[in-house]
C-alpha cells in the first residue's frame, strides 16, 4: 500500500466520522468522547504517513469519480506531503482539544458542527492531494463552504452572519481567479490534469498572467493585502478550535497553492514576480502586525497576527522566486526552507494561541481583553502553555518562531549580488522591514499575554474562571511541545523540508545544513552562520538553575508577601492598569495614518466619563465600499429596463426582431 | 572546540560577571565628576548588590511565579549575551552557538520577560513601564540588527567570530557604512541601556521613567539580579561596540599569549568608552517620551542608510 | 400574369390597406369590423389559391378562416364589448401620423427583406410574402401603440392573420394537422382573452393596461 | 407504444381532473398520474437506450437521445413537483387563498401542461412543436393568474401577450422553414418533419433559413427568457403558485430551449456560417450579464430566483451556441442540474414563503430556526445554484467556462464577473433569510421536503460522479447536435 492510499483511508475515515456526527446528534457525549478522539488519531496517522512520504518519489492515484473525461487525479509528492504533515500534526492537537472543548454544546448543533468539522479536514487534505483542476476546485470550494458553516455556527449574531458572508464572497471571487489561472495554465489543450500543466510551455506573457491570477486567487484565501478584509472578521467569529484550524491550517493551503502553481507548473520565472510578491508580502506583514497591536478583541488580534505571518510567508516565496529567476538556486532553496519552516511553526503556535483564547473564552465568556486580566492565577496551565506559544510567535530564541525568522534573515543576508543593481538595495530594506515586523509582533504579543493573563482581574466575574480540562490541556500540550521541539532541534525537520526545496527549485541545502552535526544549524557554511538552539537553551536553563541555587546557597531564599508598592500610591485598583487600547496607544499614535480612528474622549468635567475608541481598516472605505456601490449603480441603471409597461416590452422584442432581421440578411 | 577554548570561555564568563558592575561604577563616577558631584567610588555597584542580596525579598500579593523567576532568566540571558562577545580572543565557542541575530534575540527575550513581569503585578506604573519599554524596543531592536547586518554584509557572515576576525585582520579601511552604523549603534546603546536622552537611570519621576518603572516592585535579591543584569547589558553593548568598531588588539585564534595584552587594551577601551558615555549623558538632556520614537526612528534609518551605502559603495 | 395572380396581389394590397387602416383607426367597433373584413379577404384569397393550385386542403382552411375569423371571433368581440360596454375611442401612445410614417418605413423594410426570398418562390403568389411580413410588422406596431386591452388583442389576431396569409399564399398552406392545431390555439386563445377581459375588468374596473404597470424594478 | 402511454396518461389525467379536480383526493390522483407518466417515460427511455432513435405514427413522433433525456427529466420533475404541490396546495387552501374550483382548474391544467410539454418534446413535426409550445402557454397562463390578485392578473396578462406575440414570430419562422423545405421535399405533410428536414438540411435555401432562424429565435427565445425578451418571466414566476413557478423554471424554459436547438441544427446545416451559434452566444451572454445585475435589486424571493433562471438559461444558450462536443455536453448537463436544483429551490422557497406569510425577503428570517429542513434546503440549494462545488452545477459551469476560455476567451471575463455578481447578490439575500432570530410559525401541514432533498442529492451526485451510461447518453445527444 502506497502512502497515498493511507492518506485516502484517513480522508475516508474523516468523511465517515462526519456522517456519524450527523447520525449521533442525539448523544453529544458519544460525539465528544468518541468521534473527535478518533478523528485526532486519524490526524496523527496522516502526519506519520506524510512524514514517511516526504522523502519518497511521488505516487499517484486515480479515483473513478468526477467528470467522465476528467476523473479525480491524486498525487502525493514532497510538497503535498509537507503540507499534509502540517495538517495532520496541527489538527491532531486541535481535535484533541475540541473533544474537551465542545463537551458542553447542544446535541444537534454539535452534530452539525462535527459533520462540518470533519468535512473541512477531509476537504483540506483533498486540496493538498488534488492533481487535476476539477478535483482541486471541488475540494477547494468544499473547504470554503464547510468552513463557512463552521464560522456561522453562532449565526444568531448579525456580525457573525456578515462575517460569514464576506468570507464566502471573497473566497468565491478568489476561486474564480484560481479557475481562470488554471484555464490559462492548461494552454489550450483542454486538458485540466496538473500533469499536463506541468509540461506546458507557455509564452512569458501567459505565464505572467497565470502567476498573477494565482497570486490573486490564493492571496484572497491567504488574506493577502488588500484581500485580507474577511480574515479579521471570520476568524474571530468561529468557535476557537475552528479559528485555530482556519488560521493554523487553512491559510497554509493557499500558500501551498501559490507554491504549487509558481514552482511546479511555471518553469520560467520573471524576477519582477519576486519583487511583487516580496513587496505585497512585506506590506501585508506590516499592515497585519500594526493592526494586531491596536486590537482589543483577543481573537481579532490573533487574526491580524495571522495576516502578518501570511505576509512573511508570501514575502519568503517572493524571495525564493527572485533568487530562482536569477538562477541562485541554493539561496532560493534556503528562502523556501525558511518559508516552509515558518508555515509549519505558524500552524503550531497560532493554533496554540487560538485554542488558548478558546479556553479563556470558555472560562470567562469574554473576548474583550479590556475585561480580562490576572488569569495566570486562575488558569495556570493555559497561562503556561500560551506563554510558550506567545514567546514562539514573537520570534524569540530558543523557540521555533525564531528559527524560521533566523533562516529567512539569513537568506536575505547571504544573497549574492543580483544582476539587477537596485535589488541589492531593495533586499536589505526588505530585511529591515522584516525585522521591524518581528519587533512589532513582540509588542503585540506582550500586550496579548500581559493584558489577558497578567495583572489584576479587571472584572468581578473573572474570579470564577477555571482552568482547561484534561483533553484541552492535552491538545495544548501537544502544540506547545511542537513549538519547543521545532525550536530546539530544527536540523531534523529542515533536512526533511529540504526534499520539498529539491522538488520546487531543483536544489537543496544538502548536507551543509547539518554539516557540523545535528546540533548546529548551518544553512550555508559554519563560518558564515551557525546557530545551536539546544546549546543556547541548555545554557540558559542550567544558568538559571545555577544562579537560583547559588543565590540560595550564598544568601537566603526568604520571601515576604505584601501589597504592591507602586511608588507608595495607596488607592490601587485594577482599572488603573493599561487597558488593551492603552497599551496599543503608542502604535496608534506613531502610525496613525494607517488607521481610521473613532474616539470619544470625555471632557474633564464629565460626571460619568465615558471613553470609546475603535480603529477601522481604511481599505474598507477605500476599496470595498466603492466597488459595492459601483455594482449598485450599474444594477440601478439596468433596473430601469424593467419598466413594467407592456408596450415597452413589446417594443424591446420588436426592435430586437428588426435588428436581427437587418443583421441576418 | 578544545578544552583551552572552553576554559577561556569560562574565563570570559567570569570576567564579564565581575567586571560589569565595575564599568557601571566607572561611568557613574565620571558622570559625578562632570556634574561636579562627589563620586561614590567605582565600587559602589558592588556594595549595592551585596546590600540587596542580604535583604529579605518582598513580593506583591498579586505576584505570580512569572514575576518571581524573571530576574533569574534576565540575569542569565544578559550574562550569556555579554559572555559571547569576542573582545579578548577571537574564537569563543559560544559565539558559534549564537550569532548576531540570536544575540539580538536574546536581548529581546530578556526584554519581553521583564516587560511581562512588570505587567504581572498590575499596577499603573508597571504597565506604563512595560508599554514604554516595548515602544523603545520595537524601534531599537531593528536598528541594532541593521547595524549588525551592515557589519555581517562586509564580513559575509553573521557569526560574531568571523565578523570580528575580518575587521581585526583588515588593514585600516574606512567603512562609511560602518560610520553610519556606529552612530546608530551609539544611539541604540543609550536607548537600550535606559540612559539619557531616552531614559534616566537615576530618577523615579513617574512621567519620565521607563526601566525603573518596570522594576518598581522588585526588591532585595530579585532587584540585585536585575541591576546586575543591566550592568552586564551595558557591558555587553560596550564590548559589542568595541568588537565591531575598534577590534584591534584582540588576540588571534589559538594565540593565547596575546590574551593578557588584549586584556589591558580592553580595559583601556572600556575606560575610554565609559568616559565618553558619561560625557554624552552629561551634555544631553532627556527627551519627552513621545520624542523617543523619532530618536529611535532616526537610529533605525541611519542603520538602514549604512547598509544602503554599503551596497552602493561596496565598502 | 394570370388572373389568379392579379387577384391574389389585389387581395394582398387590400390586406395591407386594411392593416394600415387598423393602425390609424381610433374606434374599437370599427377596429373589429376591419378585422372581420381582413378575415374575409384572407378566406377568399385562400380559396382562390386553392382553386388555382387545386390544393384541396386549402378549401378547408379557407372555410375554417371564414368560420373563425369572420364569424366567431368578431361575434365574440362584439359580445364582449357589449357586455363590458366599452365604446370609448382608443387613445394611442403615438399620434397617428407618426405611426403611419413608421408603418411605411416598416413596409419598405419588409419588402426589401422579402425580395430575395420571393424571387425563389415557385408559387403563383411570389410577391405576397413581403406583404404578409409587412402585415405582421404593422400589427405588431399596432399592439405597441395601443394602450387598451381590446385593441391589443385585435392587433394580436391581426398578426395571426398576417401569418395565415403568409402560410396560404407564399406556400400553399401548411399541412392540415398544423392548420388545425393553429386554429385550435387561436380559438382557445381568444376564449382565454375573453376570460381575462372579465377578470381585468372586475379587478381594475377598466380595460386600460396602464393599470397593469405595477410589477417592475423600481 | 410507450409514446401513447406517455402522452395519453397526462391527457386523460387532465380531462379526468377537469371533473374531479376539486375533490379532496385530487392531489393524490394528480401525483399518481404524474408518476404513471414518469414510469412511461422510463420505459420509453429504456427502449431508446436499448435500440436507438426511433420514429412512430408515420414519423409524426421522433425520439432520439436528445429529447428522450429531456422527456425523462420533464416527467421526473413533473412527478416530484406534483408530490410537492400536494401539501403546498393544501396549505394554500387552508390559508383560504384558493377555492375548490381553482383547485380543479389547477390540477387539470397541471396535467395538460405536462402533456403539452411532452408533446412538444416528442413530436417530429416543427408545426406541431409550435402548436404545443403555444398550448403550453395557454395552459399555464390561467394558472399564473390563479390567485386573481391584481398583481397575478397583470403578470398573467403580460405573460400571455408577450409570449403570444413571441410565439407568433416563431410561427412565421416555421412558415419560412416550410417555405424553404417544400422546394426540396415538395408540398405536403413531410416537409415539416424534422427528420426529413435534417436529412436534406444542406440543400435548404440559406437566405430563407437565416431569416427563419431569426424568427424562430426571437419566438422561442421569448419563452426561454433570453434578454431582452425576458420581461414576462420574473412576473409570471413571482405571481403564480409556486409549483407552477417550479415547472416553468425547471421545465418549460428547457423545452423552449430545446425548440431553439432543434432549429439551430437545421440552420447550421443549411448555412456554412456560424450565424445561429453567434446569435445564440450573443443572446446568452447578454442574458447572463443583465440577469446578474438585476439580481441585486430584488426584494421578492421568487423574482430573485426567476432572474437566476434567466441567468442560467443564458448560460445554456451560450454553451449551445458555442457548439462542439464538450460545450454541448456541458449545456445538456447544465439543463439537467439547473432543472433539478431550481425546482428544488422553488419547493423550499414556496414553503418558506408560506411559513412567514410573505414573499418579501426582508420579512423572511431565521428559517433554520422555525423549520430547519426548509432552511437547509434553501441554503444548500442556493449554494448549488450559485455553482458551488461539489454540486453538479459547478461541474457544468466548469466545463462551459473552461471551453469558453480557449474558444472564446473574450467572453470569459463577462461570464465570470456575472457569476461573481450573482453570487454576491443571491447569497447576500438568502443568508439572512435562513439564519438569524425569528418568532416564526409552523406550517399547518407537514411540508413536502422529500422532493427537495432528492433533487439536491441527485445534483450532488452529478457533481461528484456522472454515471457512465448518463455520460454517453449526453455524448450521443451532443453528437446529434454537432
Amino acid at each position: 500500500m502506497l502512502p497515498i492510499d493511507y492518506t485516502l483511508c484517513v480522508i475516508a475515515l474523516w468523511l465517515v466520522l462526519a456522517m456519524l456526527g450527523l447520525a449521533l446528534q442525539g448523544s453529544p457525549r458519544l460525539i465528544t468522547r468518541l468521534i473527535f478522539p478518533v478523528g485526532a488519531l486519524a490526524s496523527l496517522a496522516l502526519a506519520a504517513t506524510a512524514l514517511a512520504a516526504l522523502g519518497q518519489t511521488p505516487n499517484v492515484a486515480v479515483l473513478p469519480l468526477g467528470l467522465p473525461d476528467l476523473p479525480f487525479h491524486l498525487r502525493l509528492d514532497a510538497l503535498s506531503a509537507f503540507f499534509l504533515l502540517i495538517l495532520g500534526a496541527a489538527s491532531f492537537g486541535i481535535s484533541l482539544y475540541s473533544a474537551g472543548y465542545f463537551r458542553s454544546m447542544a446535541g444537534n448543533t454539535l452534530g452539525l458542527l462535527t459533520f462540518e468539522y470533519h468535512l473541512f479536514l477531509a476537504s483540506m487534505a483533498l486540496v493538498l492531494l488534488a492533481d487535476d483542476a476539477y478535483l482541486f476546485m471541488v475540494a477547494w470550494e468544499t473547504m470554503a463552504i464547510s468552513s463557512y458553516f463552521l464560522v456561522t455556527t453562532d449565526h444568531k449574531i448579525p456580525e457573525i452572519r456578515s462575517a460569514g458572508f464576506i468570507y464566502l464572497l471573497i473566497a468565491h471571487i478568489g476561486a474564480i481567479a484560481i479557475l481562470m489561472s488554471f484555464g490559462v495554465l492548461q494552454g489550450g489543450h483542454g486538458d485540466y490534469t496538473f500533469a499536463t500543466m506541468r509540461h506546458n510551455e507557455l509564452s512569458p506573457l501567459w505565464t505572467s498572467v497565470a502567476f498573477l491570477l494565482a497570486l490573486f486567487g490564493f492571496g484572497a484565501k491567504a488574506g493577502m493585502l488588500p484581500l485580507h478584509i474577511w480574515l479579521p472578521e471570520a476568524h474571530p467569529a468561529a468557535p476557537s478550535p475552528v479559528s485555530a484550524m482556519m488560521s493554523g491550517i487553512m491559510l497554509k493551503t493557499a500558500i501551498y497553492g501559490i507554491l504549487r502553481v509558481t514552482f511546479d507548473f511555471l518553469h520560467t520565472h520573471q524576477w519582477w514576480w519576486g519583487i511583487l510578491a516580496l513587496t505585497l508580502g512585506l506590506a501585508t506583514m506590516l499592515y497585519g502586525v500594526l493592526f494586531a497591536a491596536v486590537q482589543s478583541d483577543m481573537k481579532r488580534l490573533l487574526a491580524y497576527s495571522s495576516i502578518e505571518n501570511i505576509g512573511i510567508l508570501i514575502a519568503g516565496i517572493g524571495l525564493a522566486i527572485l533568487f530562482h529567476a536569477n538562477h541562485q538556486d541554493q539561496v532560493a532553496a534556503l528562502a523556501l526552507v525558511a518559508t516552509l519552516y515558518l508555515a509549519l511553526n505558524h500552524s503550531f503556535f497560532k493554533s496554540l494561541l487560538f485554542l488558548g483564547t478558546g479556553s479563556v473564552l470558555h472560562a470567562t465568556g469574554e473576548r474583550n481583553m479590556g475585561k480580562l486580566g490576572g488569569l495566570i492565577h486562575k488558569m495556570p496551565w493555559v497561562a503556561l502553555l500560551v506563554l510558550i506559544g506567545m514567546l514562539a510567535i514573537s520570534g524569540l530564541p530558543p523557540l521555533n518562531g525564531f528559527v524560521s525568522e533566523w533562516l529567512l534573515l539569513q537568506s536575505f543576508l547571504l544573497a549574492p549580488a543580483m544582476p539587477q543593481l537596485y535589488l541589492n538595495m531593495l533586499l536589505p530594506l526588505g530585511a529591515a522591514a522584516l525585522v521591524l515586523g518581528g519587533a512589532l509582533a513582540a509588542y503585540a504579543m506582550v500586550k496579548f499575554y500581559g493584558v489577558i493573563f497578567l495583572g489584576q482581574p479587571r472584572e468581578e466575574k473573572l474570579s470564577e474562571a477555571h482552568d482547561a480540562g484534561l483533553l484541552e490541556r492535552a491538545g495544548l500540550l501537544w502544540l506547545a511541545g511542537g513549538c519547543l521541539v521545532l525550536g530546539l532541534a530544527p536540523v531534523f525537520f529542515i533536512l526533511l523540508i529540504d526534499n520539498v526545496a529539491l522538488v520546487l527549485v531543483g536544489h537543496d541545502l544538502g548536507g551543509t545544513a547539518a554539516s557540523t552535526g545535528w546540533l548546529w544549524l548551518t544553512p550555508v557554511a559554519a563560518e558564515r552562520a551557525s546557530y545551536s538552539p539546544l546549546i543556547l537553551f541548555l545554557i540558559i536553563l542550567s544558568g538559571t538553575l545555577l544562579t537560583f541555587f547559588a543565590v540560595r546557597k550564598f544568601y537566603h531564599g526568604r520571601v515576604r508577601r505584601g501589597p504592591a508598592w507602586d511608588c507608595g500610591y495607596p488607592a490601587q485598583t485594577a482599572r488603573m492598569q493599561d487597558s488593551a487600547e492603552g497599551f496599543g496607544q503608542p502604535i496608534r499614535q506613531i502610525f496613525d495614518f494607517f488607521f481610521g480612528v473613532i474616539r470619544e474622549v470625555p471632557s474633564p468635567f464629565d460626571s460619568k466619563p465615558h471613553y470609546h475608541g475603535e480603529t477601522h481598516d481604511r481599505l474598507w472605505n477605500l476599496l470595498y465600499l466603492p466597488a459595492a456601490s459601483l455594482v449598485e449603480k450599474l444594477s440601478a441603471l439596468i433596473g430601469k429596463m424593467q419598466h413594467g409597461r407592456i408596450p415597452l416590452y413589446l417594443m424591446y422584442s420588436f426592435v430586437t426582431l428588426i435588428a436581427l432581421l437587418a443583421f441576418a440578411r | 572546540m578544545n578544552t583551552t577554548t572552553l576554559l577561556f570561555q569560562l574565563f570570559q564568563n567570569a570576567l564579564v560577571l565581575l567586571a560589569a558592575p565595575l564599568l557601571l561604577g566607572w561611568v557613574n563616577n565620571c558622570r559625578a565628576w562632570m556634574q561636579g558631584r562627589s563620586a561614590a567610588g567605582i565600587f559602589q555597584p558592588y556594595r549595592n548588590l551585596a546590600k540587596l542580596f542580604h535583604k529579605d525579598a518582598v513580593l506583591a500579593n498579586s505576584a505570580s511565579p512569572l514575576f518571581r523567576y524573571t530576574p533569574y532568566a534576565l540575569f542569565v540571558s544578559m550574562w550569556l549575551a555579554a559572555a559571547m562577545v569576542p573582545v579578548l580572543a577571537i574564537d569563543l565557542p559560544l559565539s558559534n552557538a549564537v550569532d548576531v541575530i540570536a544575540l539580538v534575540g536574546i536581548f529581546a527575550l530578556a526584554r519581553v520577560f521583564i516587560a511581562l513581569a512588570a505587567m504581572d503585578i498590575g499596577t499603573s506604573f508597571g504597565t506604563l513601564g512595560a508599554r514604554r519599554e516595548m515602544l523603545v524596543s520595537f524601534l531599537a531592536e531593528p536598528a541594532l540588527l541593521m547595524v549588525f547586518f551592515s557589519a555581517s554584509m562586509i564580513a559575509h557572515s553573521t557569526s560574531l567570530t568571523t565578523i570580528v576576525e575580518t575587521f581585526a585582520h583588515k588593514q585600516f579601511v574606512i567603512h562609511p557604512s560602518l560610520a553610519f552604523g556606529g552612530i546608530a549603534f551609539l544611539m541604540v546603546l543609550l536607548a537600550e541601556n535606559s540612559r539619557t536622552p531616552v531614559d534616566n537611570p537615576s530618577t523615579h519621576l513617574e512621567l519620565t521613567m521607563i526601566h525603573e518603572a518596570m522594576i518598581l516592585e522588585y526588591s532585595a535579591r530579585h532587584l540585585a539580579l536585575i541591576e546586575w543584569a543591566s550592568a552586564m547589558k551595558l557591558f555587553a553593548y560596550v564590548t559589542i561596540g568595541i568588537a565591531l568598531f575598534l577590534p584591534w588588539g584582540i588576540a588571534e585564534a589559538g594565540n593565547w599569549g596575546a590574551v593578557p595584552l588584549a586584556l589591558v587594551i580592553l580595559a583601556l577601551k572600556l575606560a575610554a568608552a565609559g568616559f565618553g558615555l558619561a560625557l554624552l549623558e552629561s551634555v544631553s538632556a532627556k527627551l519627552r517620551i513621545f520624542r523617543a520614537p523619532e530618536y529611535l526612528g532616526t537610529a533605525f534609518l541611519l542603520a538602514v542608510l549604512g547598509i544602503l551605502t554599503l551596497n552602493l559603495l561596496k565598502v | 400574369m394570370t388572373m389568379a395572380q392579379q387577384l391574389i396581389n389585389l387581395f394582398a394590397a387590400l390586406l395591407l390597406l386594411i392593416s394600415f387602416a387598423m393602425l390609424a383607426q381610433r374606434r374599437v367597433l370599427t377596429l373589429i369590423n376591419l378585422f372581420a373584413w381582413q378575415g374575409l379577404i384572407l378566406a377568399i384569397s385562400a380559396a382562390v389559391v386553392a382553386w388555382t393550385s387545386n390544393q384541396h386542403h386549402l378549401y378547408y382552411s379557407a372555410g375554417l378562416t371564414l368560420l373563425l375569423k369572420v364569424l366567431v371571433l368578431p361575434w365574440l368581440l362584439h359580445r364582449l364589448i357589449r357586455k363590458l360596454d366599452i365604446k370609448w375611442d382608443v387613445e394611442t401612445l403615438l399620434n397617428i401620423p407618426t405611426t403611419m410614417l413608421i408603418g411605411i418605413v416598416l413596409v419598405v423594410f419588409a419588402f426589401n427583406l422579402a425580395l430575395p426570398i420571393s424571387a425563389l418562390s415557385s408559387t403563383v403568389t411570389k410577391s405576397t410574402l413581403g406583404i404578409a411580413l409587412a402585415t405582421v410588422l404593422l400589427s405588431f406596431m399596432m399592439m405597441i401603440t395601443r394602450r387598451k386591452a381590446v385593441p391589443q388583442v385585435i392587433g394580436f389576431l391581426a398578426m395571426e392573420n398576417g401569418l395565415f396569409f403568409a402560410a396560404t399564399s407564399a406556400t400553399y398552406g401548411m399541412p392540415m394537422v398544423v392548420e388545425l392545431g393553429i386554429a385550435l390555439d387561436v380559438l382557445v386563445g381568444t376564449f382565454i382573452f375573453g376570460i381575462f377581459f372579465f377578470h381585468i375588468r372586475e379587478t381594475f374596473d377598466s380595460l386600460d393596461i396602464k393599470h397593469m404597470e405595477k410589477l417592475k424594478e423600481d | 407504444m410507450e409514446i401513447i402511454w406517455l402522452l395519453g396518461i397526462p391527457l386523460a389525467g387532465g380531462l379526468l381532473l377537469a371533473l374531479f379536480g376539486g375533490k379532496h383526493y385530487a392531489p393524490e390522483i394528480n401525483s399518481l398520474t404524474s408518476f404513471a407518466t414518469f414510469a412511461a417515460s422510463v420505459a420509453l427511455t429504456l427502449k431508446i437506450f436499448s435500440d436507438g432513435p426511433m420514429t412512430a405514427f408515420n414519423e409524426q413522433f421522433f425520439i432520439d437521445p436528445f429529447n428522450v433525456f429531456l422527456v425523462t427529466l420533464t416527467a421526473f420533475v413533473g412527478f416530484t413537483t406534483s408530490l410537492f404541490s400536494r401539501p403546498y396546495m393544501r396549505i394554500e387552501e387552508h390559508h383560504g387563498k384558493l377555492s375548490r374550483n381553482m383547485l380543479r382548474l389547477y390540477h387539470s391544467m397541471y396535467q395538460l401542461f405536462s402533456f403539452t410539454m411532452l408533446l412538444a418534446l416528442t413530436t417530429n413535426n416543427m408545426g406541431i412543436l409550435w402548436v404545443a409550445m403555444e398550448a403550453a402557454t395557454l395552459t399555464t397562463v390561467l394558472l399564473v393568474s390563479l390567485y386573481r390578485t391584481p398583481a397575478s392578473l397583470e403578470a398573467a396578462w403580460k405573460y400571455f401577450i408577450l409570449c403570444g406575440v413571441g410565439i407568433a414570430q416563431a410561427l412565421f419562422g416555421t412558415i419560412l422553414l416550410y417555405f424553404a423545405a417544400e422546394k426540396v421535399l415538395g408540398a405536403g405533410g413531410t416537409a415539416l418533419l424534422w427528420t426529413h428536414l435534417n436529412a436534406v438540411k444542406t440543400d435548404l435555401e440559406p437566405t430563407v433559413l437565416s431569416l427563419a432562424f431569426v424568427f424562430l429565435l426571437v419566438g422561442y427565445g421569448t419563452k426561454v427568457g433570453l434578454a431582452p425578451l425576458h420581461n414576462w418571466l420574473p412576473d409570471a414566476h413571482a405571481e403564480g403558485p409556486t409549483p407552477i413557478s417550479a415547472v416553468l423554471s425547471g421545465l418549460l424554459l428547457n423545452v423552449a430551449l430545446y425548440a431553439v436547438v432543434r432549429s439551430k441544427v437545421l440552420v447550421d446545416g443549411a448555412l456554412e456560417t456560424h450565424l445561429a451559434g453567434n446569435l445564440m452566444m450573443g443572446f446568452g451572454l447578454l442574458s447572463v450579464v443583465l440577469a446578474a445585475f438585476f439580481l441585486s435589486r430584488q426584494k421578492d424571493i421568487k423574482r430573485l430566483f426567476a432572474y437566476s433562471s434567466i441567468e442560467h438559461m443564458g448560460l445554456m444558450t451560450f454553451a449551445f451556441g458555442m457548439g462542439g462536443a464538450v460545450a454541448t455536453f456541458a449545456a445538456l448537463l447544465h439543463m439537467t442540474v439547473h432543472c433539478l436544483t431550481k425546482s428544488a429551490i422553488f419547493y423550499a422557497v414556496g414553503h418558506a414563503a408560506q411559513n412567514s406569510g410573505t414573499q418579501v425577503m426582508d420579512n423572511i428570517r431565521g428559517l433554520i430556526k422555525t423549520n430547519p429542513t426548509i432552511g437547509w434546503g434553501l441554503i444548500l440549494g442556493t449554494l448549488a445554484i450559485l455553482g458551488m462545488p461539489p454540486f453538479g452545477v459547478f461541474a457544468s459551469e466548469f466545463l462551459i467556462i473552461t471551453t469558453a476560455m480557449h474558444e472564446h476567451s473574450w467572453a470569459t471575463p463577462f461570464l465570470l464577473i456575472a457569476l461573481g455578481v450573482a453570487f454576491a447578490a443571491i447569497f447576500g439575500k438568502v443568508q439572512p433569510m435562513v439564519f438569524g432570530e425569528t418568532e416564526g410559525l409552523r406550517l399547518p401541514h407537514p411540508p413536502a421536503l422529500i422532493p427537495v432533498f432528492v433533487h439536491l442529492a441527485l445534483v450532488l451526485l452529478l457533481g461528484l460522479y456522472i454515471p457512465p451510461y448518463l455520460a454517453d447518453w449526453y455524448r450521443q445527444a451532443a453528437a446529434l447536435l454537432g
